[in-house]
């Protein structure tokens, strides 16, 4: 059974390395945001099945706190990157 | 392997079935909101099958209230990030790609 | 034996990446990045090298040095990037200006 | 020792390659955005890494800095940087500073370098256990079971004084350099005011959980202040600022508890026991628990603070 | 109260002391100025009652959270850290007192808080005796530093402090990579016990190489010194002699201690380096100095080759007895003497001209005598002449080279000394000869000048008192507890 778990974590880092390639190649801001989010969900998910795997607790804790987490970043994206003006939504340089 | 390891495994299974969705979904649509709603998918089904599948595995109530709680934290957050990037990425004019 | 020693391995390639970039790049904020992946790689050459004790329990005390490490990185970003768009206000470019102007 | 499975390492060199990869992208990419979202997607991979080391108060840590407040930080100075500089968008290309053969030489030192290092560590004998032993034996003194948290407050809890006076430093160091104009905030949708109403009080609730598992699990006064530094930040993007009231005395009073609690616990422990916080052996856990609340509220009041950026009394006396 | 005096722990109110004091200044800022040099003035009591104690009573060594050395900090201080204890104290007082008036009131309250802090900090570094607690004292001075050189915010002090900032932390980066590695190859980070445990393997001359070459950059050594002239040229004037005085000798004296306790035993090729460098920086920084055109520069170059000298000391000391590390900390105590009092006199001329072009210096010296004064007294013990606290120190250090055999390091002795009259006397000649543009006067406070010209008094007195000062780093471990002096 902690094999299954490990190997279901392994495939979802090799899950994420692929989503890492939309972060590069995302024309708008918007998609390599995306990308970001997606991420801090795949390591929630990753989180919580070691901490079964090694059975930890702690583990928990730490996937409780990138959940909280994920957003923060994204809510700063919204707010701060793509305020009112104009000019920005393509991908600005 | 008891049965209980049995419904684990297969909602396991689904859960990384729909991460990897997720991701192919990320990678292969055309245009944002797509993709927002691929991402959304991996959150809400895909973590939500995982957890669910560790759920009953889990030894104490203390362990199932927290794992719920964490789920439906990154729904929450997951739902909220990608409703306001898509507002404000219709607002500023990126169009459908059809 | 363990994954220590390849851990503490990506530690050093990340010191000597963020080296690389500190010195070839110009625009300040790659360079605050360029010190927080150096930060980043002494880190994890402190805590990989920490798994070595033989018990499943690692060392304690480079623990506590990089969360104390940590909150050090964050203070001085902070105080990099502030300090960035202060220059970039008063000289219009986020750069080191070579010379003094008189 | 369990053995390793060929699984295992798997794991540990994709994560491996995925760091070097992701640094190196993160520092090379011509586009100062790409370079903070790879940046911070390098921060999650480096938490999953503190896992595998069981580093679990590390990666506590990371998370909560490097996910929650360094983007935020790094995200904000971009939009200031764009702000400013809205007359001309045009960001220059990343254009090296130094002449072509500058450059290799530049490459081969560091290769040198990397490789100097990395036998440095090769030839370190597999087995030492450093200091874990001496810890083990005093940690039923310390007052608290975790080590990192008998190291952090009580062994070495000289660093973690001189640790908040660090944080603080900082602070001034912002404040001294005066303000921005303030952001020209927008006003936000429902769904923003929803969110960040209803997951601050999580935040600090999680806050508090994190303080007090401190002393016998991974957590402790430096994650529980960087989850509350984060509160802080959801707030002030989500348009919450301060009453004017509020950031005269008692900000000041957040910002410098953390560090006053030290030096009176310092004063108070050299006129009683005779040594730099040295705590008496019968209520160390409770005068630890005491210092890492208070340092909690400094931290967060200060990682906050750091975000916002400027000082808010000194648009008064402008 | 005899008793009371003599254990009261006064190397730990060295630390709490400026600590508390920056805190109540940043809660209370009106009261900042008092408060600032109330504080300063108690650091400087501790400083005598800790000197008092340790000629009792010899080394004092004090275990932190009482849980010894390997696993708790432990607090040190022997004769070179009480000298350069005594060192930041006397400089402390002098900037202390310069900079009650120099300050516009909202630049004031933000120095009088970072200012206690730098001083905290230099205070525990100067006592730590445990290489991470010096990583994060070494951060805090970074930190603090770079804070006050921003703190007028005009553009060269922006960019200045940028540099600056960005090589204090690469150093620092480097420095604990250095510390990693030394303690994951013998287990402790307590200096005494690294002392006894390390061995010359790859590792540790990984670590040497490393933490060498950070400290080597935060001491602006010369190919590293390119942040330390336009730092120190643009921070305001007590900021600037702060910075040469005392914050650049931190670093000087992490890697003396190291090299005293742990690395000088195997590691004779790498002091010949250092040497090597320290002949280039009096070379190159005494040239650079002589063709500025602006007093501060001048004197920020005149740092990076006076820091040259101090790093004479590797070479010698490897070949002689550990008596030429008590010279070295004795050149650092005067050349932090002379230099606050250079920086504090150019800032009488920025503050009383309104700029420091040494061309237009016009007739100065009728206006402010006593500040022109301070620059000749300083630049008489920057340059070495009897009977001043420089020559002393060089005379020495020279004495040392030629007992030696190494001519090459007494050549470039002397030649550096002619450099230095050379720029003093430059900016002396045009203090007395006639300009053309005569500039709007501004009145300098009595105090500022004063306050200039006691610390250069004080940089000539050092070598009347040389003797008793040279017996005071004598008293290290090895001369035992009783070592008092004799």
């Amino acid at each position: 059974m902690q094999m299954f778990y490990f190997s279901l974590a392994f495939f979802l880092l090799l899950n994420l390395c692929v989503g890492m390639w939309r972060v590069l190649r995302g024309p708008t801001v918007a998609d390599r945001m995306l990308a970001a989010q997606l991420f801090g969900t795949t390591v929630v998910a990753i989180l919580l099945l070691l901490a079964q795997t090694s059975d930890n607790p702690a583990l928990r804790d730490v996937a409780l706190v990138f959940a909280l987490l994920a957003a923060v970043t994204a809510v700063a994206f919204v707010r701060r990157i793509w305020p009112e003006k104009r000019g920005f939504e393509r991908d600005p340089e | 392997m008891i049965p209980s390891d049995y419904v684990a495994v297969v909602l396991l299974i689904l859960g990384g079935i729909f991460f990897f969705s997720g991701t192919v979904g990320l990678l292969r649509f055309p245009d944002v909101y797509t993709r927002l709603h691929a991402l959304t998918k991996a959150d809400n089904v895909g973590l939500g099958l995982i957890v669910l599948g560790l759920v009953v595995q889990a030894e104490s109530w203390f362990v199932v209230g927290k794992l719920l709680l964490i789920w439906l934290l990154v729904l929450f957050a997951g739902a909220s990030a990608s409703h306001l990037i898509a507002k404000r990425a219709l607002h500023r004019g990126i169009r459908m790609w059809k | 034996m363990s994954n220590a020693f390849l851990y503490a391995l990506v530690g050093v390639g990340l010191f000597s990446l963020g080296f690389y970039a500190l010195i070839r790049h110009v625009h300040l904020l790659r360079k605050i990045l360029a010190i927080n992946v150096m930060g980043s790689g002494v880190f994890l050459v402190l805590v990989a090298l920490a798994k070595r004790t033989g018990s499943a329990l690692p060392d304690p005390v480079p623990h506590a040095m990089v969360i104390t490490g940590i909150v050090v990185a964050v203070s001085a970003t902070a105080l990099a990037l502030i300090l960035m768009l202060k220059l970039f206000a008063e000289t219009g470019q986020a750069a080191l200006s070579d010379r003094r102007k008189e | 020792m369990e053995v390793i499975t060929w699984l295992e390492w798997a794991f540990d060199a994709v994560l491996s390659v995925g760091l070097l990869w992701l640094a190196w992208r993160a520092l090379a990419s011509p586009d100062l955005f790409k370079a903070i979202v790879l940046f911070v997607s390098f921060g999650l991979l480096m938490a999953l890494a503190w896992v595998r080391l069981d580093a679990p108060d590390i990666a506590l840590a990371e998370a909560a800095i490097g996910a929650g407040l360094t983007g935020a930080l790094l995200l904000a100075a971009l939009a200031r940087l764009r702000a400013i500089a809205f007359k001309d968008t045009s960001v220059p290309p990343p254009q090296f500073s130094k002449p072509q053969f500058l450059h290799w030489l530049l490459i081969f030192f560091l290769l040198w370098l990397g490789a100097g290092l990395g036998y440095a560590i090769w030839v370190l004998p597999p087995y030492s256990t450093g200091l874990s032993v001496a810890v083990a034996a005093h940690l039923d003194a310390s007052g608290v079971s975790n080590p990192v948290t008998a190291v952090l407050l009580n062994f070495r809890a000289y660093d973690t004084m001189l640790e908040m006076i660090v944080l603080l430093m900082a602070l001034l160091g912002i404040w001294s350099l005066g303000g921005f104009p303030p952001h020209t905030d927008m006003p936000t949708g429902s769904v923003l005011d929803t969110f960040s109403r209803l997951l601050v009080p999580v935040f600090i609730l999680v806050a508090a959980y994190l303080l007090w598992i401190g002393a016998d699990a991974p957590g402790g006064a430096f994650q529980a202040g960087s989850v509350l530094g984060a509160a802080g930040v959801l707030l002030l993007l989500s348009g919450w600022r301060p009453r004017v009231s509020l950031t005269q005395w008692p900000l000041k009073l957040a910002l410098a508890a953390g560090s006053s609690a030290f030096v009176i616990m310092g004063l108070l422990t050299i006129l009683y026991e005779g040594q730099l916080l040295a705590y008496p052996a019968a209520q160390a856990g409770m005068l630890i628990l005491f210092l890492e609340s208070l340092a909690t509220i400094s931290i967060g009041a200060t990682l906050a603070a750091l975000f916002l950026g400027r000082s808010s009394d000194h648009e008064e006396n402008q | 109260m005899e008793a009371m005096l003599a254990d009261t722990a006064w190397a730990v109110m060295l630390i709490i002391l400026p600590l508390a004091g920056g805190i109540t200044c940043f809660l209370w800022p009106t009261l900042s100025k008092t408060l600032g040099l109330i504080t300063v003035a108690g650091v400087a009591l501790s400083v005598a009652g800790l000197g008092r104690q340790m000629m009792e009573n010899g080394v004092y060594r004090h275990a932190v959270g009482g849980w010894g050395a390997p696993l708790g900090i432990d607090l040190f201080a022997d004769g070179l850290s009480l000298l350069m204890l005594i060192m930041t104290a006397l400089v402390g007082l002098g900037i202390s007192f310069y900079s009650r008036n120099y300050f516009k009131p909202q630049e004031a309250i933000w120095f009088w808080p970072i200012w206690l802090f730098l001083l905290a900090a230099l205070n525990a570094l100067f006592l730590s005796a445990d290489i991470f607690n010096l990583y994060v004292t070494l951060e805090l001075v970074g930190l603090a530093a770079v804070a006050l050189t921003a703190l007028t915010g005009h553009r060269d002090a922006l960019n200045g402090a940028m540099r600056y900032l960005l090589a204090m932390l690469l150093g620092s980066l480097a420095y604990l990579l250095g510390v990693a590695l030394l303690y994951h190859d013998s287990g402790s980070v307590d200096i005494v016990t690294l002392a006894e445990q390390v061995k010359p393997n790859a590792t540790v001359w990984a670590a040497l190489a490393l933490m060498s070459a950070g400290l080597a950059l935060k001491t602006a050594l010369f190919p590293l010194s390119f942040w330390l002239p336009p730092a120190h040229a643009s921070a305001p004037a007590p900021v600037s002699a702060l910075l040469s005085a005392l914050v650049v000798k931190a670093s000087f004296y992490i890697l003396l201690r190291l090299w005293l306790e742990i690395f000088g035993f195997f590691a004779e090729g790498a002091a010949t380096l250092l040497g090597l460098l320290g002949m280039a920086a009096i070379l190159w920084g005494s040239l650079q100095a002589l063709c500025q055109t602006q007093v501060k520069l001048l004197v920020a170059y005149s740092t990076v080759a006076q820091i040259g000298y101090l790093f004479l000391a590797f070479p010698l000391a490897s070949g002689s007895d550990s008596m030429i590390w008590g010279v070295a900390v004795y050149l650092a105590f005067s050349h932090a003497l002379a230099k606050s009092a250079m920086f504090l006199a150019a800032g009488n001329l920025v503050r009383f001209g309104g700029h420091d072009r040494i061309a237009d210096l016009d007739r100065v010296v009728q206006r402010l005598p006593l500040t022109v004064s301070a620059f000749a007294l300083a630049g008489v013990s920057i340059m070495g002449l009897p009977p001043s606290g420089g020559f002393v120190g060089k005379w020495l250090l020279l004495e040392a080279a030629m007992v030696q055999g190494r001519w090459d390091l007494a050549a470039v002795m002397m030649i550096g000394s002619l450099l230095a009259a050379g720029y003093v006397f430059k900016v002396l000649g045009y203090a007395f000869t006639e300009a053309e543009v005569s500039h709007n006067a501004k009145t300098v406070p009595a105090s500022m000048e004063w306050a200039a010209l006691l610390l250069a008094i004080g940089a000539i007195l050092l070598g009347f008192m040389a003797p008793e000062i040279l017996s005071l780093t004598r008293m290290t471990v090895s001369s035992g507890a009783g070592g008092a002096a004799p």
